[in-house]
């Protein structure tokens, strides 16, 4: 789960990291307010989580009241990268005389947590990476020791930084791991660690995501799951149990295995559009795949749906009763095209077929796409 | 011999009392495979599908000798059996359940190596020789014997695969998932390994996945080390990009970790990269895998 | 730090091991209340920090209010091994099918923390632990590693218990585990646990002792380490930051370092009786050394003070002008012997000297001691 | 040479801009001790006592060989002044401050141990080699050289037995404080072990206190290891007990800690048990030992 800014900068604060004074606003009045109280000049931030959002034109800097109202109407009714803002973090704007990174994950292939500063934060850190290495420098954490500040100061003294600013950010690397442990994060991040002209340190920005397998035992407060999501569709596929991404094509899909779900997007995009990814994980039932049907026909003018499903630990003879349900209930007309192999793989096959699914009995995804591209032609209006 | 399972394996099921636990030590009976033992605290000395299940890892060691072990269990417990397995002098392990938390699976894969036990997972669908047995959820009917080896990130996708050959009659030495998640147990350069010295092993399909570097640092371990046939499909050049947030793992990769940069990476080592899984029948043919 | 067995009751429920209904009263009334509630019979423990309580008369069975009216009366009015019983904790009588032993605590020879289980518990463990020891199981826990249910399953069946016990006692432990985690637990114990006739278990004692060293960093809510001190001049001692330890003598003692304070008392025992044990540790200012006159002074009939520094880390020159300073103001005619060697010792003696205080020059403690009975012998009334 | 401290043991002072460091590195330095630097955290640059302050222990090291270290860091930054001078490389370190929490002296002592590190402490005066150096608080005007050796539990009780020897004329070859918390570094017969090996030292005193289980082990090792004379005295016979609540430790000892048990267990290994510490003098003018 990612958080949004102002969620993550909160918790860093109640954790002593220093962040800017700001507020929250849904609208452009509560903004108007919110800025009175910082003064003038402001950032206005919008709260969409997803990254490059500034070169995407959602950070504002307002000098005004009157130029506070236009920039936050405009945010607030704008999207950025197809998510609408509905909310702006209204910032105070300090005078910025360096920007560091700094970031904490997991690096997956030797399976540790990894600390990584760089002396030149800001947007363009990954071509900073590419171009300058010798200004980021990264120390891997060994689980069972632990992390401790000497490992930070260290770290620093390779930027050759001065002893002030190692102090400070020490004590900020400190802070933001501890966020990293209690809150099971897989990335937290703060980029740019701004330096103030008094040589202190300023969180203006805050990337926190969360290990969704950890969530249930963080007992800590934290926002709802499901609610931050902002596409109704995923959010419902999110509450029936699937992973499910709205794409914009016209052709469903329905898989068992996000592998399996991939191979069959990549192999219908050569010719046709995915309407969604959809994959079900190990737990399908009839009911699972009969909400799965009507989450995929939630969309308008879908003109096909594929089903692509493995028996291994999933019962598709079960799944196949749900889709053939509600194929009947709700009067389903437009092709649909299973693939479904694997343990009672004979009694899918009937289930289906006697709903009216089109059944492709060879292994390759290729050869049932084939067949679905035949009928979406010939169904074509 | 073959990579993994082989003749000497005797199996436990641990979580074996639960639905997808009993139902699958069916399956893996039925396969073939030598389930021996089973656990589940509490339960012992009762029975699934014939086989006797303990209290602890140690008493179904003991009793039955079991040196490979295939985990159902529900996923906030897996760490616990898991350190437990590890402890009882299991040298196999195959951890099926997924949604087990990052840290935790960091535990056992740090705990495993340390111990000098294989295990592979989580969100794996396990092991499968074809013809000597199986630990995992793997449908047996999509594979046949021969001496192909495939390696997938995706469980679903490597019976895809399986099956695309056994239509063609290109037959596996082994098929390992070796897991999904961000973490995994075994690195797919430690898997490969096992099938560059398997005998009954003649060429190697990697089936990849779009994120994290598996493939690109594979590509690496195939350019020094591998001499049998290499080919590997990446899934995922459609999936939807552009919400990724935060920078230090790409900082620290140096790779977006996109399909393209793990096919680069693949055929610049003399891997030959498939475009759609179908492709996999006419590579085995023309490198006469069978 | 340890813990009330009511305050440490209440750590072990909130952390879910089950503990019995109780009541904690400071007057018959309140005692007689709570008994209400629970119903007859009641078990009354009087809550002091002593060991062997039991024994000592501090653990009573009501069966009824007229009964429980005389045993509350009786115990809050009487003392267990010389502390004032001013609290007694209510609880419900349970049926007592076994009493098992559970503790963690830290070896301090290996430097590892140990949980130790015994199906033999109750007061007299210890003797189990020397008569039966195959009837005591331990397992040590390796720090980096960290600790982790399966080792407790696996201990538990060492004992040769059925599965139910095991699965159950294995939780309580793990319980017990994170509770001697947060709160710092140099030991953590339930002793008896019992085992009820439906199979469940029951902690119906605590104890919890909390590493002094540690307290500032536990945050969570812990009750006062000061007031809980019964004796006035211990507390005190604890205020002004000395250990100070009441004993039954007339002979007064200030020394540097807990070591050298025990010889010193162990010598003047031979012959003479110590007031108290006084232990300065390594903080002495001469603010410090007039506080502890004055608090080895608040004990009545004190006969003569002998005083033993060594000037390592602690600038006795400093301790002395307060000594002088505190005879001088409070005009003292009890006899003070001083043995102070180490750095700026002769400055030191100087001092002690114009205030009239024995300076000792030799070395061994035995000699000052000798010139303190030559004193107090003269000094007889 | 001599145990832990001899000609080529360059002393690096954490802490050093404290109150209690700068005064002590004064008294070290005036004792001959080699202070070579010092560490504290944002001072680097700076000089005490003429000695160069760096920011961290690597800097040190690298700019001036140090190779020992001592402690007056506050408590609740020792454990990572601790780790972070393990991993600089010095191999002998003496930790003075008292009110460590005890789960961090645990994670100091195998962090100590595994890496092949000397520690002592914490809560020690330190170590004394009379005429060659001192790391520590011990106040030198007590201290004269000789040949024997003495380890006590106690800091001023140290002072007080060589004081008490130096009267008689009997030299110390060193002297060294093993700390007195229920967790120290290093145990006592590790260091009892030092002493056996050191050609400077025929004989050896031990200063115990009641409590722990420290001079019963040590038992064990004399009569197992020693060929020197030892002498032992314990502390705190007439301590008030009576207090103590809980079992396991005694649980785990199977000794209860008293002065009798300590005394009957050393006595038992040969050692001479001193009733009252004066006579240490007799003791060792009896060996024969100056």
């Amino acid at each position: 789960m990612r958080l949004h800014e102002h969620e993550a900068l909160d918790i860093f604060e109640q954790m002593g990291i220093p962040v800017p004074r700001r507020g929250l606003a849904t609208t452009m009045h509560e903004a108007l307010h919110i800025a009175g109280e910082i003064g003038y000049p402001v950032i206005l931030k919008a709260q969409v989580l997803v990254g490059g959002r500034g070169l995407a034109g959602g950070i504002k800097v307002a000098h005004s009241p009157d130029e506070l109202k236009e920039l936050a109407e405009g945010l607030l009714t704008s999207e950025i990268k197809g998510l609408p803002v509905r909310k702006i973090l209204v910032c105070e704007k300090v005078e910025i005389q360096k920007e560091l990174y700094l970031g904490i994950t997991i690096d997956g292939y030797s399976g540790r947590p990894v600390i990584v500063v760089s002396t030149e934060g800001g947007v363009l850190i990954e071509e900073t990476a590419k171009n300058a290495p010798e200004k980021i420098a990264s120390i891997h954490i060994d689980p069972s020791f632990g992390y401790y500040p000497y490992k930070s100061r260290s770290l620093l003294r390779r930027l050759g930084l001065e002893q002030k600013i190692i102090s400070a950010w020490s004590d900020v690397i400190s802070q933001l791991y501890t966020i990293s442990i209690r809150y099971e994060a897989l990335i937290a991040e703060i980029n740019p660690l701004v330096v103030l002209p008094n040589g202190g340190l300023l969180a203006v920005d805050a990337v926190l995501e969360i290990d969704d397998s950890a969530i249930s035992r963080i007992h800590l407060p934290l926002p709802d799951r499901f609610e931050r999501m902002e596409n109704p569709l995923e959010r419902r596929g999110r509450e029936i149990g699937v992973t499910y991404v709205d794409l914009d094509g016209d052709i469903g899909l329905i898989s068992s295995g996000a592998g399996l779900g991939m191979a069959s997007m990549d192999i219908i995009a050569k010719n046709m559009r995915p309407a969604n990814f959809l994959e079900t994980g190990g737990g399908i039932t009839a009911d699972l795949l009969y909400r799965c049907m009507d989450l995929v026909l939630m969309k308008p003018n879908i003109r096909a749906i594929f089903i692509n499903v493995y028996g291994g630990i999933n019962p598709i003879h079960e799944g196949a009763k749900g889709v053939a349900r509600y194929i009947k209930e709700h009067k389903v007309k437009i092709p649909i095209v299973a693939k479904a192999l694997g343990n009672r793989q004979e009694e899918t096959w009937e289930i289906l077929r006697s709903a009216g699914v089109h059944v492709v009995t060879e292994t390759a995804t290729e050869k049932a796409i084939e067949r679905l591209y035949e009928l979406v032609g010939t169904n074509r209006e | 011999m073959s990579v993994l399972i082989d003749d000497s394996t005797r199996v436990l099921v641990q979580g074996i009392t639960g639905r997808i636990g009993s139902v699958q030590t069916h399956w893996m009976l039925e396969y073939g495979t030598k389930v021996v033992a089973g656990v589940t605290p509490g339960k012992g000395g009762t029975e699934v599908e014939g086989v006797p299940v303990f209290n602890s890892v140690e008493e179904a060691v003991k009793e039955t000798g079991a040196n490979a072990s295939v985990f159902f269990v529900p996923a906030a417990f897996v760490l616990d059996a898991f350190l437990e397995t590890v402890d009882a002098g299991i040298k196999l392990i195959v951890v099926v359940p997924e949604h087990i938390p990052v840290r935790d699976v960091i535990k056992m894969r740090h705990y495993a190596i340390e111990k000098g036990v294989f295990a592979i997972g989580p969100t794996t669908p396990g092991i499968l020789s074809p013809g000597k047995g199986k630990m995992g959820i793997m449908p047996a009917s999509l594979f046949r014997p021969g001496r192909v080896g495939i390696i997938s990130r995706s469980g679903t996708l490597s019976y895809e695969f399986a099956g695309i050959l056994s239509e063609v009659n290109v037959g596996q030495s082994t098929v390992v998932g070796m897991g999904a998640d961000p973490v995994i147990l075994r690195n797919l350069a430690d898997i490969l390994e096992l099938f560059e010295r398997d005998n009954d092993t003649d060429g190697v399909i990697i089936v990849g996945e779009v994120g994290g570097e598996q493939e690109e640092k594979a590509a690496g371990f195939i350019a020094r080390r591998m001499t049998k046939p290499v080919a590997a499909y990446i899934a995922g050049r459609y999936s939807p990009q552009g919400k990724r947030m935060g920078h230090a793992g790409a900082i620290i990769r140096g790779s977006a970790g996109t399909v393209e940069a793990k096919q680069e990476a693949l055929r610049a080592a003399g891997v030959e990269v498939l475009d759609s899984p179908i492709h996999a029948a006419q590579w085995a043919i023309k490198h006469k895998l069978r």
